[in-house]
């Protein structure tokens, strides 16, 4: 049954993935793909942390995929800012 | 137990590490670690001629699972050369690197080469050779860009692609030989090699990327800009030991290991290739402006007459005059492992007194530096093969085996080859015995030119006449067929 | 199983060789550190496809700990070529 | 033969990195390439976990992706003069190297595939398990390593070692970066607090899972990349005095249990009964410092100031 469920949430998260990188590749300019890209993956990914922690069955399992999920959300988000601060800079000078 | 055997290993190693420590003290650190490094390995040399080749488990796991380090007479041999060349062209370093921020950065590294030669020369396990390559490479590279050139640092790099493409092909080689054999043991392989396509792969592999190191025509571009612009100490080890490491180990996987799998074939493709070096070599020896670049050259030609020997130890059947041919090709990556460093370091001396090693600009040098130019000379004595140098009677041999054999094809290529020698150590005399104006006597520095004389006596006087104890020492064992020490 | 292996090992042996091509000539040192670096991956991945015995046994260790040794190496080796190449770049003395 | 699913995996996985790599080299835009470079290195990094190699893809994606990456990114701000190109290839050596090339791959997969099909599978590995009980851990790669070919790790440090001490002879570190904005500074704190912690979890878990003084080691660099990206100058890194140290220490570590052992009458290199277990772990400890600092000096790309000055009693370089 948590093995089904897992697997949907993973399932799930490969819509969000595609969805992001698709919207990486057709979205027009810097911010609208950077907004495309750090939303979806962060929530395929969350989904995607829940449904292997399903699977897994174990607490301390979970809370490992919990932080990977933590920690890829700060990066994300502070890569994401400083690319588009940067896009900024570039955009005001050219 | 013989851990007696790391000993020429880890002394360098070791003592890299107190150069590292105490920048301020390494050049005495440096010294001393050569002597003992040459200490070790002359006590090896006398062990392997007493009671033959010695063997060591690392670890004490059975070779296989384990590494082992092995010696016999050809690599006690080498080592001991190794170790007499690089302290010869240690000491002169004393006299090259004056600042002692440049000594700071030279001996650490110095250190780890030989570290690597010595390891290469002991290693008995395939993966692990790929490793001292690597090290030998990233160390001599390391040594080569010192001085930070422009032209230093562009052929050190050119140098180092190149010299990790020929590790690549050698790991590649390895992996095949792994999967095939399930071992990486170089005696366990030797028994377990078949000629089959795997084999035939593996060894082709190998032997090409090893041939690229060597630097044999048509892979030789790279060799006379990076020797050629190297610190002189750096150059001398380069040309006369770095090249030697990987031939040595083609030799041993060629006669040795891969015995059972190598082709006639294959051997005259490596000899013609030879033949060719020897030629292009010279007659690019003859033309060069500069005089290092006049030794990188000849080093391409002298590498060309090693790979003659193998046609024509593919024909010998074993016996005596097998045994002959084997001890004459020893012989002659010896002498020239002397004669060429020597020719560096005396190149080193001219090019800081001097100013410059123009070849057509040389006048006044004997006045000026006698010892030097003696050097230069007897150097050249021994590159053009003249009595009473080891490479005469090295090439003697090879002419006889050749006509023995009936492959007459090297027999003009060998004599055209000694004849554009001559005429390129004749230039160079001919110029530095020429009168100029102006010349002014220097006492030239001992440390810096008494080394070079040493080790050109060594391949003119030393190699030509104890050659009968070298070969007496070295071709009854010098590939030792496998005997379990 | 050996399918498994067969397909990496193939792998291993394409990446081997375009890796070495592109060393020997390209033109830009930097597209040539990168091939170097393609051509060990490619032997290294045969290297490891070796110990691979299946899902069910421990693969063999030995290539394991050469391909780790070997990943050491190159890094090693790519960044002394780094320091040359910029080294290079900003020397000016001819 | 079956094909299962697992083997579709393989080859999709198969065809990416051939593309990957194909398209890294082709094109003429270094950065393109630097990038695809490093999506190379991880997509390999998935494909050491597909073969069950956890310890290399941990290395990879650390060392292959992360540092090689880093140093690859940072050498794109160095342009290549373009004045010393020499003439394009002439499209018919072009082509002689692609036959060369497909030549060399075939007679590689041709021996490859013999040697596999024609062996049992078994090699070195029946031996390694054999004798993992009395290699002092229980991971059977640190086994490998650190004990059965620990000469093999020696010599590696001393590569290692070798390439820094050939980039610090090259001359003065890279300027630094500029100051970062507030956000990336609070990251860069708090993130090398976390790596210099998962280095040290990474260091113990070698002896039994995944991980070992490598992967710490290119961790605990990897923090010294964060504190340099975060614009600080030679921050992170000790003293000259004892940097040097730092640096000799895997090798002093190898060299003394190695000599150890001597006086105890084993082999060079034999941990004597019952200590292995404690003496890999001291090995390992040492040897990811070296690694670190070696790894963070590289990215340096030089010598950090103050480090000839013990060399040197201020004579310029």
């Amino acid at each position: 049954m948590t093995d089904l469920l897992g697997a949907l949430f993973i399932l799930a998260s490969l819509g969000f993935f595609a969805a992001g990188s698709i919207g990486l590749l057709r979205l027009p300019g810097v911010h609208a793909r950077l907004h495309a890209l750090t939303k979806a993956d962060n929530v395929g990914l969350g989904l995607l942390v829940v449904g292997a922690g399903l699977i897994g069955g174990d607490l301390l399992l979970a809370l490992k995929l919990l932080l990977v999920w933590l920690l890829v959300m700060v990066a994300s988000a502070i890569a994401a800012n400083l690319i588009a601060s940067h896009a900024m800079k570039d955009g005001e000078e050219s | 137990m013989n851990n007696l055997l790391t000993l020429p290993v880890m002394i360098p190693l070791g003592f890299s590490l107190l150069a590292l420590l105490w920048p301020r003290r390494a050049t005495p650190v440096g010294i001393l670690a050569l002597l003992a490094t040459l200490l070790a390995s002359a006590w090896l040399t006398w062990r392997v001629s007493g009671n033959g080749p010695m063997l060591l488990a690392l670890g004490g796991w059975e070779p296989g699972l384990g590494i082992a380090l092995y010696a016999d007479a050809l690599s006690s041999t080498l080592l001991l050369m190794s170790s007499v060349v690089a302290l010869a062209a240690g000491i002169y370093s004393t006299g090259y690197f004056r600042a002692p921020g440049d000594r700071a950065r030279f001996w650490p590294l110095w250190l780890l080469m030989m570290t690597a030669l010595h390891a290469l020369f002991l290693s008995g396990d395939l993966f692990n050779l790929y490793v001292t390559l690597e090290l030998l490479g990233l160390s001599a590279v390391a040594l080569a860009a010192l001085g930070g050139k422009r032209k230093a640092v562009e052929a050190a790099l050119r140098y180092l692609i190149l010299g990790l493409l020929g590790s690549l092909l050698f790991l590649a080689g390895v992996t095949l030989t792994y999967a095939g054999y399930g071992t990486l043991d170089l005696m366990k392989l030797r028994d377990l090699l078949a000629p089959e396509p795997v084999a035939w792969i593996a060894l082709a592999l190998m032997i090409s990327g090893l041939l690229l190191k060597t630097a044999l025509f048509p892979l030789h571009f790279w060799l006379p800009p990076a020797h050629a612009n190297a610190p002189a100490p750096v150059s001398a080890v380069l040309s006369a030991l770095v090249v030697k490491a990987a031939f040595y180990l083609l030799l041993r996987f060629w006669l040795e290991i891969f015995e059972d799998v190598v082709t006639a074939f294959a051997a005259w493709l490596l000899g013609i290739l030879g033949a060719m070096a020897v030629l292009w070599g010279s007659w690019r020896a003859l033309r060069a402006v500069r005089l290092k670049l006049l030794a990188a050259y000849s080093t391409v030609a002298q590498l060309g007459y090693l790979f003659l020997f193998f046609p024509l130890l593919a024909a010998l059947p074993a016996g005596a005059a097998r045994d002959t041919a084997l001890g004459a090709l020893i012989l002659m990556a010896l002498t020239h492992a002397f004669a060429k460093s020597a020719l560096f370091l005396a190149t080193g001396v001219i090019q800081q007194k001097a100013g410059h090693d123009r070849i057509e600009d040389l006048g006044g040098a004997a006045r000026a530096l006698p010892v030097t130019v003696f050097t230069l000379a007897l150097a050249g004595v021994a590159l053009i093969g003249l009595p009473p140098s080891g490479a005469f009677l090295a090439k003697w041999q090879l002419f006889s085996a050749a006509i023995a054999t009936g492959q007459w094809l090297w027999v003009p290529v060998i004599a055209t080859g000694s004849l554009l020698a001559a005429a390129y150590v004749f230039r160079i005399l001919g110029y530095a015995f020429a009168p100029a104006e102006g010349v002014t006597y220097r006492i030239a520095d001992g440390r810096e030119e008494l080394p070079a004389l040493i080790l050109a006596i060594l391949a003119t006087l030393l190699l030509g006449f104890g050659s009968v104890q070298l070969w007496e020492f070295v071709t009854p064992g010098a590939l030792a067929a496998g005997e379990a020490p | 199983m050996i399918l498994t292996q067969l397909i990496f090992g193939i792998t291993g042996g394409l990446l081997f060789a375009i890796g070495l091509r592109s060393a020997l000539v390209r033109e830009s040192l930097l597209a040539r550190i990168l091939a170097v670096n393609i051509s060990g991956a490619g032997v290294f991945l045969a290297l490891v496809a070796i110990a691979y015995r299946g899902l069910e046994e421990t693969p063999d260790p030995i290539p394991h700990a050469l391909v780790l040794t070997g990943i050491v190496v190159a890094v090693s080796a790519t960044a002394l070529a780094l320091a040359l190449r910029r080294r290079l770049e900003e020397a000016d003395d001819e | 033969m079956e094909i299962t699913l697992w083997h579709l995996l393989d080859a999709l996985l198969a065809i990416l990195l051939l593309g990957l790599a194909w398209s890294a080299l082709s094109g003429s835009d270094l950065r393109r390439g630097v990038v695809l470079f490093m999506a190379f290195g991880l997509l390999l990094s998935l494909v050491w976990a597909r073969l069950r190699a956890p310890d290399l893809a941990l290395a990879e994606a650390a060392i292959g992706a992360g540092l090689s990456g880093a140093l690859l990114l940072l050498a794109l701000r160095d342009s290549e003069k373009p004045g010393n190109r020499t003439v394009q290839t002439p499209p018919l050596l072009q082509l002689a190297t692609l036959l060369l090339m497909l030549l060399l791959a075939a007679s590689f997969a041709l021996a490859y595939v013999t040697a596999v099909t024609g062996n049992n599978g078994d090699r070195l590995a029946g031996l390694a398990f054999g004798n993992l009980e009395q290699s002092g851990v229980s991971n059977p790669v640190t086994a490998v390593l650190l004990n059965f070919r620990a000469y093999d790790t020696l010599l590696e440090l001393a590569v290692l070692l070798a390439a820094t001490l050939g980039i610090l002879a090259l001359g003065a570190e890279r300027r630094p970066f500029r100051k970062p904005g507030l956000l990336l500074g609070g990251l860069v704190t708090w993130i090398t607090t976390l790596l210099v912690m998962v280095a040290g979890y990474l260091l113990w878990a070698g002896a039994h899972a995944p991980g070992g003084a490598f992967q710490a080691g290119a961790l605990l660099a990897a923090a010294i990349v964060m504190l340099r990206l975060g614009g600080m100058t030679s921050e992170g890194l000790p003293v000259s005095r004892l940097l040097r140290w730092l640096l000799a220490a895997g090798i002093a570590a190898f060299m003394l249990t190695g000599y150890l052992a001597t006086f105890l009458d084993l082999a060079f290199l034999q941990y004597p009964e019952g200590r292995a277990g404690l003496l890999i772990l001291l090995i390992e400890s040492a040897a990811m410092l070296s690694i670190a600092f070696s790894l963070g000096l590289a990215y340096l790309g030089g010598s950090p100031s103050g480090w000839e000055k013990s060399s040197s009693k201020g004579s310029p370089s």
